[in-house]
């Protein structure tokens, strides 16, 4: 009934993922050999079998999916009319709409605190996008907000997002803009 | 995860605090946190409040309270007569006392059943997503504006944080000062001590120092009237080559 | 060996999900009874025993997060930092863990000194949270734990925070309950 703890891990790596991992890169984190892993993987696809998960690969990369089955209930909740994301996407999200463009340093430094997983979902749900490289030292990505994220949004354009005052009374993305 | 420079959380000579400082106290005499006379604690604990090299103004008020209370509860245990005026003030009793400190026992044991599992590292993670294909829709505006309303709150409080650490006394070095003083001149107010204009942390410091005296029978602590000025004398040692 | 189709629905609605998810939007998304979910739920629970996931709820919110053995894989392969607090912190964060909703006074009065700085240290770490404010003379906030403080600390549910003895010897938890 238990899992192999390779097995385990090897699951615990791919859920949290954000994209396919190689068997290599499993090996690596996981601190198993190859051998171990690819038992770990057909351990695992014999596990989701009859489960809402399964496991799914495309030459060596491997991904967790839901089953097909189970479509009809993932479509209605994802296609409800409702934007879902997690309070931290919505925090970065926040940050890179009303100061844009901004880099992942300048979002980091307002929120306080790592942004690289939100920043990542964020892009791969299309509603904010690299716009380019800024001219300064490491030339960093600068990120803005895209058409997607007006049209999920309901707003005509981003002078229409909501004006937030600070308790100073002055519009807040003046304020930032001005430091 | 954090990143960028954080203030330090202060911790005073290793104490989180005064009830800390005095639980302390209670373990290394071996005594019972229920039976213990607390007042009986009190020259301990402003034995150590002394020996602190420096504290930060605004902490020295805490330990400064539970100080006063201590000496209070010692003062009533040896003067009878000096039962609190009402049973309303409750504050003042020893059983109130009693039940902070406990219930700060109990903080600091869970503290350390949460640090325990902070420093064993098995947290979890969610997943953020990121393998679904449907356009995103539905996206709600305010709430997109209250989150940076949050954030500009959190940050506007970290650049409202970088202040320097105010002002800082050492009761030893006040207390020797004092002592010098009154050695010159038998008599004198907490007033003239003070000087004019005192900061908050200057007077309180001042105060345990006084405390401090007053326990250690080099000065006698005197006030006519509830809120009238607080008289400083010399204390006559009746028997010379008496040490402490 | 198999689970039955709401188990293995309801898994695939919280594999998807980017944040918690009540029972009863899991029953309509699912389109089952509350009960069948709750059962569900338990199925849940149960089969991932010895994975490497495990089943989260604060409430009636539900998230399946990774399991807390796996955390050095994971940490390693999102190169996640270890949280760090100072004892100051923790006793703050104790206190508001144990006794939400608790106001700012009520955490000075039990720890016996000020702490703001602590408050906004675990603030701006995500790990507790305003709720709102209190109906009382100078409506004061009241703080409570957030979702990232159950998966920094490993814990399921709130139920699950370390019970520990009073020097009384009542178990903290039933001494905080009978309050």
């Amino acid at each position: 009934m238990t899992r192999s703890a390779t097995a385990a891990g090897v699951e615990a790596v791919l859920f949290v993922a954000e994209k396919p991992v190689s068997r290599a890169e499993l090996a690596k984190t996981i601190g198993a050999g190859n051998k171990a892993v690819a038992e770990a993987l057909a351990e695992l696809e014999e596990w989701y079998r009859g489960t809402g998960l399964r496991l799914q690969h495309e030459g060596d990369d491997w991904q967790i999916v839901t089953a097909p089955e189970m479509a009809p209930f993932v479509s209605a909740y994802l296609g409800a009319d409702r934007l879902r994301l997690s309070s931290a996407a919505l925090e970065t999200l926040a940050v890179v709409a009303y100061r844009q463009p901004a880099t992942r340093a300048e979002v980091e430094s307002i929120r306080g605190v790592n942004c690289d997983q939100t920043i990542y979902t964020l892009m791969s749900r299309r509603l904010i996008e690299e716009l380019g490289r800024r001219e300064a030292p490491g030339s960093p990505f600068e990120y803005g907000t895209t058409w997607e994220f007006l049209e999920c949004f309901g707003l005509t354009s981003l002078d229409a997002l909501p004006s937030v005052l600070t308790p100073e009374g002055v519009r807040s993305d003046d304020a930032v803009r001005s430091q | 995860m954090p990143v960028g420079p954080r203030p330090p959380d202060v911790s005073v000579a290793g104490f989180e605090g005064p009830l800390d400082l005095l639980l302390e106290l209670i373990e290394e005499k071996k005594l019972d946190v229920f039976s213990v006379r607390l007042g009986d604690l009190a020259d301990g604990y402003l034995a150590r409040v002394r020996a602190m090299a420096t504290l930060p103004a605004d902490e020295v008020s805490a330990f400064l309270y539970i100080a006063s209370r201590l000496v209070l509860l010692k003062a009533r245990s040896l003067l009878p007569s000096l039962s609190p005026a009402t049973d309303d003030d409750e504050a003042d009793t020893e059983e109130e006392l009693r039940l902070r400190l406990i219930e700060y026992a109990t903080t600091k044991g869970r503290a350390e059943a949460l640090g325990d599992r902070m420093r064993a590292g098995e947290r979890v993670f969610h997943r953020e997503g990121g393998t679904v294909d449907l356009p995103p829709k539905g996206g709600d505006p305010d709430a997109l504006a209250a989150a940076w309303l949050k954030v500009l709150a959190i940050t506007r409080r970290s650049e409202e944080e970088v202040e320097v650490p105010g002002e800082r006394y050492s009761v030893e070095q006040r207390t020797a000062e004092i002592e010098a003083l009154i050695a010159e001149q038998p008599a004198m107010t907490f007033g003239t001590l003070l000087g004019e204009r005192p900061t908050l942390g200057y007077a309180i410091v001042t105060f345990i120092a006084l405390l401090d005296l007053y326990r250690r029978l080099v000065i006698d602590i005197t006030q006519d009237e509830l809120f009238g000025e607080i008289r400083i004398e010399r204390k006559v040692r009746r028997m010379e080559g008496i040490s402490e």
